[in-house]
């Protein structure tokens, strides 16, 4: 399979267009149903991503890079880093140690609720950038 | 004998050079003047021939404190005395026949090879000198001489 | 500051600024110094003063005891007497020379422990070889070097020793030492060469005749006394030291009567007289020792007399060759007079001062019962009679007229000769002013009746062994010659045959530079074949070869370990 | 907030890196990566001062109690490290700007200094961290950065240096991943103290073995001790010489820090060279460093390389002095390594203004650079000295202590091949110092009289290093007093 089709893939156009918001759906339910059901950031920044690699394998990269630039990639690669290392900061401001979520909120249930949730979504961000970011890197290679 | 050879030998080389007159020697040493004399050389030996023999009677009369055997012995410190000098003597003779080279043998890295040093030393004659008085001695010593000349300068 | 009072210091502060003084205060110095160096030091208590503690070491300047004073004392007089005798002398270096000798040899016998002993040592060595540098010809720079060689190696044996014998007790304390160890031994040596022992004693003759005038008087006083000083507190009782101290007093002895250079002369029977010292020594009994002590200090006196009179025979006539003077008692007769006072002395004439110091001797050898060597001592004694006190005096002032009228010698030589042949005098008649200074009290009175006896028979007979060899020709006469000592060895027959050894040398130094060059050069080769940019073990070594390094070096270790 | 300080010790730089990304202009990212690092270095500085007074600090990630959770753990070792570590990465990165606007393109600038700080964080971090697994994260994000590092450098060669390094650092990293792994199943905890107590109650001694193997040869890797440093001649040549100035100082010294706390905090001495036969393996391996890699400098002809090897010369004296296992030989290692940390630094760093200057650093053709770069020269010349081991500089006291510890153990043969190996060093420092100062400039061209200094930026932080460590060298004491304790604790196990 070629990874710049010049040729068309109707079949394959047409699924793909159906099949990416559902992959972006359960990227999202990974993410954030994470500290309830197995998934997590990891796993769900891996789904959100595969969901553009495809996009990517079948539009092309030139139509992938003008959805998602990689100058978006790099931001969001950083505030994923930055949404995760400022949870602990911000755990470390509320007196507690760095990454001690119970402090967050006035009950610590509820505080290490806020606080996985944060890092989760910190992780996601990042490993979804970092494997766009992979994908484009070597796509692009000739 | 040789002792009168020899003085009689080498005044005839003196002679010339320098007179042997009493009035060119020092007043202390006119009193041996008589070690020149042949006759008083004798009398001297003569009188110390004698002195020994006195010597060497004494040590049979008087009993010696001894702490060493042997040495009781009648004269035995005349002997060691007498035999001992002679062997000295004659082994160091013997020793020359093989020991004894020129006097420049170690030239020119040995002194004896050298005049010394002309700077170092002061060689006036007696000739030029008239004799010492009290007061040039005391003036000689604070270096106010003025007989001597380049005394000051003898080594600086 | 008042540690700098003491007397070494003391002189060696005088070296100091003896060169920014005018020439007449210098000369002042030199006279003013031992006086004031006396007194401070017969002012210090018995013990142990001006101790510095240097790196761990307690350095002792200052030990104050009856065996150092009287070697203090007796150098004092000896740097006053030279003093005295170089008035004339304008020479800087001279000056400097003799005070920090001086002060090194009485800094050298107040030690109280090895190191400071060391630095004395060596300052002896230094100082006294400007003495003859002074005479400033070729053959005197090069007799100096012979001399410094000499001086330092005894130094340098001197250090080994103390560091070998520092490893072994850990003490640096100059107390009794005895002949025991390695480092023991060392030292020995040491001071062996600088109390010119048989075969090591080439450096005194031969460098005695080549330092100034003033200078030889100096010497004379010092370097050999301090060394008898060190036997006598580090090898009391050392027996072997009477076989060389009986040895020593003999041989110089056959070499003095045939040499012609009288200084010379008088330096072999500096030597044997040592020989008496250190058979004093080796005995190590109280009288011995206090034997030894008394005669080194008569020593300095007779010895520097002697010196001084030959010396004042050379200032005037430039030479101290036997076969070239005579006949010079016409007009140096107060030279000639001191000369037989330091002849008597030095045979031991009764009233003089051997006479009170080497009885002490012999009769304690003979006390000792080891009979050969009370018979080597009488003999020696004869010998410094035949070399001694007949020679020089017989062919300087008398024998046949060489002609030469110098004149008198100045007058502050004759007053340094008078003091000196009238301190000997001294000590000859009122022997208790010396045995009062000895190290041990002795009841001893020379002036027994068997005893003057026994030495006049011995004196006479030897004046009249004299005589009857004169008569009968075969008492050598003066000719102008080179004596072979050892030196020869070095001085001549290593030289001579150098070249050919050199040869040998350089041959083999060739040989062995060339195969070790070769060799440096293969071994050269595979290093950098090894190690230069692109070679096996400078490369960048690829991502494979890396690996199969990390897995043998990774099946090493598990192997080893699992093992 | 004091006792927050070993968290901030690594967030600040951690934070600060995606603050670069973001930021994407050159001189500010710069400026951040500078604020975050001095401010790391202060916290470093304030975490030793407080360690050396009170002992050990602890500090529990997450509030999560110390078996089951991170723990950072602070000895004197460590901290001695940290400082160390962020010290020079600020001086370097002060010197970096001028560097990196020479060598680099202006566009990734902001990602060199997010590559810096990631690397930054991930050495601090093994640093810090008392967690086996965390030291592995760590690891690998400083080798990843590191890689990014190397492969700005100017020419391609840098591309496959840095490849090379990413093949044999990612082999060494797995293998310290399969120890861990293995040192978990055998005792069931990853925290190291507790690692200590249980691994001699530990059921399965053979894992423990293999974990230990597997350690043992990761590290090795990592910090390029003789038979495996063939990626670090390359990787220091072709990278940014900024980079390899940070590099020399902190990356191999971090590697064997980590080898130090595995040995003797987690092992325990006994087991590391007394039942097994590390000694084996690990002495002979340092001496034939030493020795051969010194050789090699001998020959090089760039600068840049002929300090490479000369690292890995010095890395084999830091793991010999380790391998006697004895307070004093453990006392050399740790001091050398602060020593050839800040002495190697300063090199590289000179080498760096020659570079920016010159253009090359081809040793023949540098005659007479002291004429134009008399600073520079000097700068490298008193380093130099203090890599050879001249009295009064850094190396002579650790050098001096490496070989005083041998000879307490009787091993005169090491003593012997170190002094060898100094005077290897005088041949090769003194090449270079030989043609700098002496050798007349075969062209007298206006090229070649002019003076023309490295710029301020670049001396003043060379020149700051070169204080500090002139200061140790002197005041020798300071720093063996510090790996003294170090050295206590490590032989006493972990409190």
């Amino acid at each position: 399979m070629k990874l710049y089709p010049r040729q068309r893939h109707r079949v394959l156009q047409v699924v793909t267009k159906l099949v990416i918001p559902f992959v972006l759906m359960f990227g999202l339910y990974v993410q954030f149903h994470g500290d309830y059901g197995p998934g997590g950031g990891f796993q769900a920044g891996v789904i959100f991503a595969s969901a553009f690699i495809l996009h990517g394998l079948i539009f092309g990269l030139k139509r992938t890079r003008d959805v998602l630039s990689p100058t978006v990639l790099r931001f969001m690669m950083a505030s994923g880093v930055l949404l995760y290392a400022g949870t602990g900061l911000v755990t470390m401001l509320f007196g507690g140690e760095l990454l001690n979520y119970s402090v967050l909120a006035h009950e610590p249930t509820h505080g290490q609720h806020w606080g996985i949730f944060a890092v989760e979504l910190g992780v996601g961000i990042t490993v979804t950038g970092v494997m766009i970011t992979l994908f484009y890197g070597f796509a692009s290679k000739r | 004998m040789a002792m009168n050879s020899d003085k009689q030998a080498d005044s005839g080389v003196a002679a010339g050079a320098d007179s042997t007159g009493p009035e060119s020697m020092a007043p202390l040493a006119r009193y041996f003047r008589w070690t020149d004399n042949p006759a008083s050389i004798d009398r001297f030996i003569r009188i110390l021939s004698y002195v020994c023999v006195v010597l060497f009677l004494i040590d049979i009369v008087w009993p010696r404190y001894t702490k060493v055997p042997g040495e009781g012995l009648w004269g035995f410190y005349a002997i060691i005395g007498f035999v001992f000098f002679s062997l000295f003597v004659v082994a160091s003779r013997f020793l020359r026949l093989f020991t004894e080279r020129g006097a420049d043998y170690y030239a020119p890295d040995c002194v004896d090879a050298e005049e010394y040093p002309e700077s170092a030393t002061e060689q006036l004659s007696h000739a030029q000198r008239p004799n010492d008085t009290l007061s040039s001695l005391g003036r000689q010593m604070l270096g106010r001489d003025t007989n001597g000349s380049g005394r000051e300068g003898a080594s600086s | 500051m008042m540690n700098l009072m003491a007397p070494p210091f003391l002189y060696l502060i005088a070296a100091l600024i003896c060169p920014f003084l005018p020439s007449r205060w210098r000369a002042l110095l030199l006279l003013g110094i031992p006086v004031f160096a006396l007194m401070v030091m017969l002012a210090y208590p018995a013990g142990e003063h001006v101790v510095w503690s240097v790196v761990g070491f307690d350095l002792t300047f200052m030990r104050v005891d009856k065996l150092s004073t009287i070697f203090g004392i007796i150098f004092s007089i000896a740097a006053l007497l030279s003093g005295l005798y170089a008035w004339h002398v304008r020479d800087t270096v001279q000056q400097v020379a003799t005070l920090a000798y001086a002060g090194a040899a009485i800094g050298g016998v107040f030690a109280g422990d090895l190191i400071s002993l060391f630095l004395w040592w060596e300052g002896t060595a230094v100082a006294s070889v400007f003495l003859i540098w002074a005479r400033r010809t070729p053959a005197a720079t090069a007799t100096g070097m012979r001399y410094l060689l000499i001086q330092v190696l005894s130094g340098v044996l001197l250090l080994a020793g103390l560091l070998v014998h520092y490893h072994d007790t850990g003490s640096i304390a100059f107390e009794h030492l005895g002949l025991v160890s390695t480092g023991t031994f060392l030292i020995f040596l040491s001071f062996g060469i600088k109390c010119a022992f048989p075969l090591l004693h080439n450096w005194l003759a031969d460098a005695y005749p080549a330092a100034t005038i003033t200078g030889t008087v100096v010497l004379s006083a010092f370097t050999t006394k301090m060394a008898v000083y060190a036997l006598a507190r580090g090898y009391a009782g050392t027996e072997v030291l009477i076989y060389i101290g009986a040895v020593m007093a003999l041989f110089p002895i056959i070499l003095a009567v045939v040499e012609d250079d009288l200084q010379r002369v008088l330096a072999y029977s500096l030597n044997s007289q040592l020989g008496f010292m250190v058979v004093g020594v080796g005995i190590g009994s109280d009288m011995s020792i206090s034997g030894s002590a008394a005669h080194a200090f008569c020593s300095v006196l007779y010895q520097g007399l002697l010196f001084m009179s030959v010396g004042a025979v050379v200032y005037r006539t430039g030479t101290s060759r036997a076969s070239r003077l005579g006949g010079l008692y016409r007009t140096m007769p107060v030279t000639m007079l001191c000369c037989l006072v330091g002849a008597a002395s030095i045979s031991a004439v009764p009233l003089f001062s051997g006479f009170v110091s080497k009885s002490l001797i012999l009769d304690a050898s003979g006390y000792n019962g080891n009979y050969l060597v009370w018979l080597a001592l009488l003999a020696a004694s004869v010998g410094t009679v035949v070399h001694t006190s007949i020679k020089v005096p017989f062919t300087l002032f008398f024998s046949h007229d060489s002609g030469k009228r110098p004149a008198e010698a100045p007058v502050h030589m004759r007053l340094a000769m008078i003091i000196a042949a009238f301190l000997c005098v001294i000590i000859g008649v009122f022997p208790g002013l010396l045995y009062s200074l000895l190290p041990f009290s002795v009841d001893y009175h020379p002036y027994t009746f068997d005893h003057v006896l026994v030495q006049f028979q011995l004196l006479l007979f030897a004046a009249l062994a004299f005589v009857v060899l004169k008569k009968i020709g075969l008492y050598p006469r003066t000719v102008a010659s080179t004596m072979l000592d050892v030196d020869v060895i070095y001085r001549k027959w290593i030289p001579a045959r150098l070249p050919l050894v050199a040869r040998r040398v350089a041959d083999l130094n060739a040989s062995a530079r060339q195969s070790a060059l070769g060799l440096l050069g293969n071994g050269y080769g595979v290093i950098e074949r090894l190690t230069r940019p692109g070679a096996p073990l400078a490369r960048g070594w690829s991502v494979a070869s890396m690996m199969f390094v990390v897995i043998v070096l990774m099946c090493a270790v598990l192997v080893l370990n699992l093992l | 907030m004091i006792d927050q300080f070993p968290a901030l010790q690594i967030m600040v730089t951690l934070v600060a890196a995606p603050i670069c990304v973001m930021i994407r202009n050159p001189r500010w990212s710069w400026v951040c990566a500078m604020v975050a690092n001095t401010f790391a270095f202060l916290v470093s500085l304030v975490l030793l001062d407080k360690v050396l007074d009170d002992g050990v600090i602890r500090y529990a990630v997450g509030g999560w109690a110390a078996p089951s959770g991170i723990e950072y753990y602070i000895d004197a070792m460590n901290a001695a490290v940290l400082v160390l570590v962020s010290g020079i990465s600020a001086v370097v990165l002060l010197y970096a700007y001028r560097s990196v606007a020479k060598s680099v393109p202006a566009e990734k600038h902001y990602l060199f200094y997010t590559a810096w700080m990631m690397c930054v964080t991930g050495l601090l971090g093994i640093v810090i961290t008392g967690d086996a697994f965390n030291v592995f994260v760590f690891l690998e994000i400083s080798s990843l950065s590191m890689y990014t590092l190397i492969s700005f450098g100017q020419d391609r060669r840098a591309l496959t240096a840095s490849f090379r390094y990413l093949v044999l650092g990612s082999v060494g990293a797995s293998f310290i991943l399969i120890g861990i792994g293995f040192l978990y199943a055998a005792t069931g905890t990853l925290n190291m103290s507790d690692l200590a107590v249980r691994i001699p109650e530990s059921e399965s001694q053979r894992a423990v073995l293999v974990a230990f193997s597997f350690l043992t040869m990761g590290v090795l890797i990592k910090s390029a001790v003789f038979p495996l440093h063939a990626w670090l001649p390359n990787a220091y040549t072709h990278a940014p010489v900024a980079v390899t100035a940070f590099l020399a100082g902190t990356a191999t010294k971090v590697s064997l820090y980590v080898l130090l706390r595995f040995f003797f905090s987690v092992f325990g001495k006994d087991y590391s060279f007394g039942q097994h036969l590390l000694n084996g393996v690990l002495l002979p391996a340092a001496v034939a460093g030493f020795v051969l890699m010194s050789l090699v400098a001998i020959f090089q002809n760039d600068l840049r390389r002929m300090l490479a090897y000369s690292s890995v010369a010095q890395v084999g004296y830091i793991v010999a002095g380790f391998s006697l296992a004895t307070q004093s030989g453990l006392t050399a290692g740790i001091v050398h390594v602060v020593n050839h940390g800040m002495v190697k630094a300063c090199l590289f760093m000179a080498v760096g203004c020659i570079l920016y200057r010159v253009g090359h650093v081809h040793t023949p053709s540098l005659d007479n650079l002291l004429k134009r770069m008399p600073f520079t020269c000097v700068a490298f010349i008193i380093s130099g000295l203090g890599l050879i081991g001249v009295p009064l500089t850094v190396g002579f006291v650790s050098k001096f202590t490496l070989i005083q510890a041998s000879l307490e153990k009787g091993w005169w043969a090491i003593a012997a091949l170190v002094l060898l190996s100094s005077l290897m060093a005088i041949v090769y420092v003194g090449r270079v110092i030989e043609i700098m100062v002496f050798r007349r400039s075969r062209e007298t061209g206006p090229e070649s009289s002019g003076m023309s200094e490295a710029p301020l930026s670049m001396l003043i932080p060379l020149y700051v290093l070169v204080g500090v460590s002139l200061y140790f060298g002197i005041n020798g004491s300071a720093t063996l007093e510090v790996a003294g304790q170090a050295a206590t604790y490590l032989l006493g196990g972990l409190q």
